[in-house]
């Protein structure tokens, strides 16, 4: 029997799929397409202090191999997530999931953090230092070492549940940041976020995007997003999540190889709903490919 | 409730030069309301193109679309027999329900298709729909014999007055001459407000946004209304003319 | 008749597709395929001054949508390109041509520019300062402002030509690299380069590329590309070309439209010998569709 | 001189569980030599597949292809009718002037495809060619059939000896019981080193690479030789005994 189990800061994930902050909402949507219970976990959509609308429309555009949103972080914030959404979750979804956290200030990471302290169906917090299509003249603080450092020590003072920091890929030296983030007590990252990208429509000669930019994602990053996980998990020691472009059992194998503990599935499942039920049910074969028997083993296995 | 499925193409043809019908076979259960919508997988596109049911029966549906970029290009390029995969049953759909006895439907060019569907379903429940359509010009005109073939009254307009009135769609109101109770409308977002302003009864309008998934999961086609956040492709595409809050 | 016509710094291009450095050799493999005097120019590989044999293989490895390759500058150096490679150009191209040069130092960039200097068949000289796939311990001048202005200063004192900075896309500021190559003296900015990522094969649980990572391009990369090249646009006063995934005519407009002066066309030369002939007779019915009788009007024309 | 141009498949079938054989109708004009290759695009592909011509004459050429990854899996599936966008006529192929009276002819597994065609042309020449083949077990064994009906001695070998002489290509040089002044070889890696050391006359060895372009233009596939870099697709991918530089 092949063995799919991983593990993550003590949490034990039956399997290394995860759906990804943003493309699986808080899981509703998909529960009636099958049984959410199959996945490793899931990452609810990035959740604020306040409520968000987000950005104003169109916020999608198709690419080559993928697509760009700039959806801006619509969400409802951290009181109705907690009050509505948990407890929404705990009707379809027995398994802890993953609180995926946005925000301005350092102040606002750590105040929406405390908040899901009491929340024992979270098993992980992610913090989101990267979100592209947010700098309402405010900081990305996933773009540099100190920025990404200052909001992983101000949310790990306030919760005692694993705090896995997101991390962006619009960076020069993504290393570094990894290693600023574990130095101020990450428990593990997550990565790739979207790839900031562009797309002009030459009917109006002006951006798709209502917001001019957005965030790029599916199978066109997978390579770039390979490549950071190899270059993160070389450089610190705590876990990754790899996830950019992973669309089937095969990506998932290669990105564990890269370095990455588990992995997240983000745009494929906005494109077909199954991918992730899919990816999971192709991995024993995959396993049986490529000789492996207990999926850990692979993690890191090209970085020697 | 929306779900995946394979359907077979069996007609897929021009109507104008731009348009082009296909008929597919499957699976229709998921279809519940007119007005709603399948999503499109493309092989050789990303993204899933969303277009509305124009009509549907117990094993088959009908989608009448325009071809505009490479999506709706590579679709007219299915030959009969090929398979495609849709997301089946998205959407509202109107809510027949809201008229009682006449009703008008305003379509305007790719607007017109979901129309259909919903004067067979108003038409079924003993209810009168009168049909106004717009089109660029002659050349763009299609499935007005088809609303007249169910029984309904047609009215026609063009831009360009090649055919019918010279005209938008509400230029053709003051040529309805029964009363009505309630509107439907679906089309270009100016035909929308345009039509908003111009009836005085309430009404039902369908709204199109660029969408990511088109079941809800990736908040990529919100609106704000008078009742919150809505997301076209799931809480829509049909908004009551009552909760619609237009951007400037 | 639709206007083609486009200005580089003086040079003035019948069209404005131009084959990519290391995609189109030093023109001969082409010139079976059709006549080459219908490009608008061409970069020729990026020459440096001592012979390369670049990197071991395999260099190339496929992936969604575009590919990764590294080799590692492999070109015979500017002396042989100068005695043999223009002499041979001159018999089957009558444009000014554009050298791609690439460099170590930056004493090394310079003695190669200078060289440059005595050929008259070169109307423009592109500094590679950007290359993923020669980092031999060096520094790869690109992904700093201080790095990319000290190549420039150097090379625009020993050159007459027009100088265009060839940016790298994986830095956090792109618009900052690029504003401080306009202070230097940069004549104008060719943007993008490979993005650095990586594929690992599954049964060998290895890299695919001998060198590990190496540069991704194609159609994958083209929204990134016109993200940076916009930023890159508005930033600066001089003319840029961009590149990244340009495979069709709509391509070069939105490309164009975002800022780009020029463009150049990659991988796409590749996969289809023809690429850069089909896009260029396939530009005057994309600019009737798009109502653009002059296609140097549509420079830019997004950011407003 | 190679050239882009579509070929219309006639044949597409499989001769052992992994290996197929295609048949392509078009222009075969660019062909000069056996040993060349053509770069296949495959659609929902990015990089074009280089696959060697086994054989060809005025309007057909035959590939014969192993089932690898996702490319070779779609080639699978093309039915005969569609259209294949080809660069034909890639590489330098076997100079077969090389030979005087008697050559041997090495190939393992998919290595042995272009040894049909220049089995062919040096019998065309009045040579004679002694064709030693390997696979790995008897399931996967292909074309022996076809070389003997040449009229070629055919001898064989399996790894696991389920076919033929138990081992590798190299087993079966002492079953070889005519002198031979040439040898000609294809197939993975290994297979060549083990033929360069063993076989003491002049000879060619073809060469594989992962290809950026097929022709030329890249300098994805270089390989140091000692007459210098060469290209595999363009230079190669066959190298002369002489001038091969092993790599360790
Ligand atoms: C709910 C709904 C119902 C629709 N019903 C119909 C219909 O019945 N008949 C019909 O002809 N068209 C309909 N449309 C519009 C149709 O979706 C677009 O014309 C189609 O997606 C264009 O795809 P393309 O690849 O040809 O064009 P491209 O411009 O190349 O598409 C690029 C991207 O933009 C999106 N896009 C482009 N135009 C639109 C648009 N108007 N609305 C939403 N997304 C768009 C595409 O889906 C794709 O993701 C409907 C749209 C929505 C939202
Ligand atoms: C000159 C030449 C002649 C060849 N002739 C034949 C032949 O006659 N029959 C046959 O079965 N195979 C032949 N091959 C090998 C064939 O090219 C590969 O098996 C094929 O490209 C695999 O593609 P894939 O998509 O199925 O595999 P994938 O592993 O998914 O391919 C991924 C990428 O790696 C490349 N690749 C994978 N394996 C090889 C390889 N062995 N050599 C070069 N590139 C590779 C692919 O082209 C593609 O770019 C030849 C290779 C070369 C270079
Ligand atoms: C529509 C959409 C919305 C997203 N929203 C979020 C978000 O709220 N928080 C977050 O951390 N990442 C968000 N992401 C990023 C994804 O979680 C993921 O990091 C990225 O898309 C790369 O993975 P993929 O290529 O598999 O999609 C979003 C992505 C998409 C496509
Ligand atoms: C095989 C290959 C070799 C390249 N070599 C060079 C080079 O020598 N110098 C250089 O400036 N860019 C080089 N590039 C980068 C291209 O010029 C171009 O910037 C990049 O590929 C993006 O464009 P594309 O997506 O159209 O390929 C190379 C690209 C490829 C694919
Ligand atoms: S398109 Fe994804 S929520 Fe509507
Ligand atoms: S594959 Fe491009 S030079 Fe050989």
């Amino acid at each position: 029997m092949a063995d799919l189990r991983v593990s993550l800061s003590g949490l034990v994930l039956d399997n290394p799929v995860i759906p990804a902050s943003g493309t699986f909402g808080y899981g509703a949507e998909f529960k009636n397409f099958y049984d959410l219970d199959i996945l490793g976990s899931f990452s609810f959509k990035g959740t604020t202090l306040q409520p968000r609308f987000g950005n104003p429309t169109p916020r999608i555009a198709e690419c080559p191999g993928g697509m760009l949103n700039a959806v801006g972080l619509q969400n409802p914030g951290i009181d109705a997530v907690l009050a509505h959404e948990l407890p929404q979750i705990a009707t379809f979804f027995h398994k802890p999931v993953i609180a995926n956290i946005g925000g301005f200030t350092v102040e606002e990471f750590a105040t929406c953090c405390a908040k899901i302290e009491s929340a024992p169906q979270v098993g992980l917090i992610e913090v989101n230092v990267s979100c592209p299509n947010v700098h309402e003249g405010g900081v990305n603080f996933g773009s540099t070492p100190e920025g990404a450092a200052a909001v992983t020590r101000a949310v790990k003072q306030v919760t005692s549940k694993p705090v896995y920091i997101k991390l962006s890929p619009n960076v020069g030296d993504i290393a570094a940041v990894a290693k600023a983030c574990e130095e101020a007590g990450a428990d593990g990252l997550s990565l790739i976020n979207t790839l900031v990208g562009m797309r002009i429509d030459p009917k109006t000669r002006r951006p798709v995007l209502a917001n001019g930019m957005g965030g790029l994602s599916g199978p066109a990053i997978f390579p770039v997003a390979v490549r950071m996980v190899y270059q993160v998990a070389k450089a610190v020691r705590i876990p990754v999540i790899g996830m950019g472009g992973i669309d089937s059992a095969d990506k998932v194998i290669e990105m564990m190889m890269a370095g990455a503990a588990a992995v997240q599935v983000g745009a494929a499942n906005l494109v077909d709903p199954y991918a992730s039920k899919d990816i999971i049910e192709a991995l024993p074969a995959a396993m049986q490919r490529y000789g492996i028997a207990r999926l850990s083993d692979i993690v890191g296995a090209a970085l020697a | 409730m929306e779900r995946q499925g394979f359907y077979t193409i069996t007609e897929n043809r021009p109507l104008t030069g731009q348009v082009y019908k296909m008929v597919l076979a499957g699976d229709t259960t998921p279809l519940t309301a007119p007005g709603q919508f399948v999503n499109v997988k493309v092989e050789g596109c990303y993204l899933r193109r969303p277009i509305s049911v124009a009509d549907w029966d117990d094993g088959t549906l009908t989608l009448l679309y325009k071809l505009v970029g490479e999506g709706t290009h590579r679709m007219a390029q299915a030959t009969p027999g090929a398979q495609l995969d849709l997301l089946c049953g998205l959407g509202n759909g109107y809510d027949t329900t809201a008229c009682h006895r006449t009703a008008l439907l305003l379509g305007g060019g790719v607007g017109v298709p979901p129309l259909y569907g919903l004067a067979k379903r108003l038409l079924a429940e003993g209810k009168t729909p009168v049909v106004l359509l717009g089109f660029g010009n002659a050349q763009e005109v299609f499935y007005t014999q088809e609303f007249a073939a169910l029984g309904c009254k047609v009215l026609l307009a063009t831009v360009d007055g090649s055919a019918g009135t010279k005209g938008y769609v509400t230029d053709l109101l003051r040529q309805v001459e029964v009363p009505y109770d309630y509107f439907y409308t679906c089309g270009p977002e100016p035909m929308l407000r345009a039509v908003y302003g111009a009836c005085s009864t309430s009404g039902q309008l369908s709204f199109e946004e660029r969408m990511g998934c088109g079941f809800g999961a990736c908040m990529g086609c919100s609106c704000k209304t008078l009742t919150g956040a809505k997301r076209i492709c799931k809480d829509g595409p049909v908004l009551c003319k009552e909760e619609v809050l237009w951007q400037t």
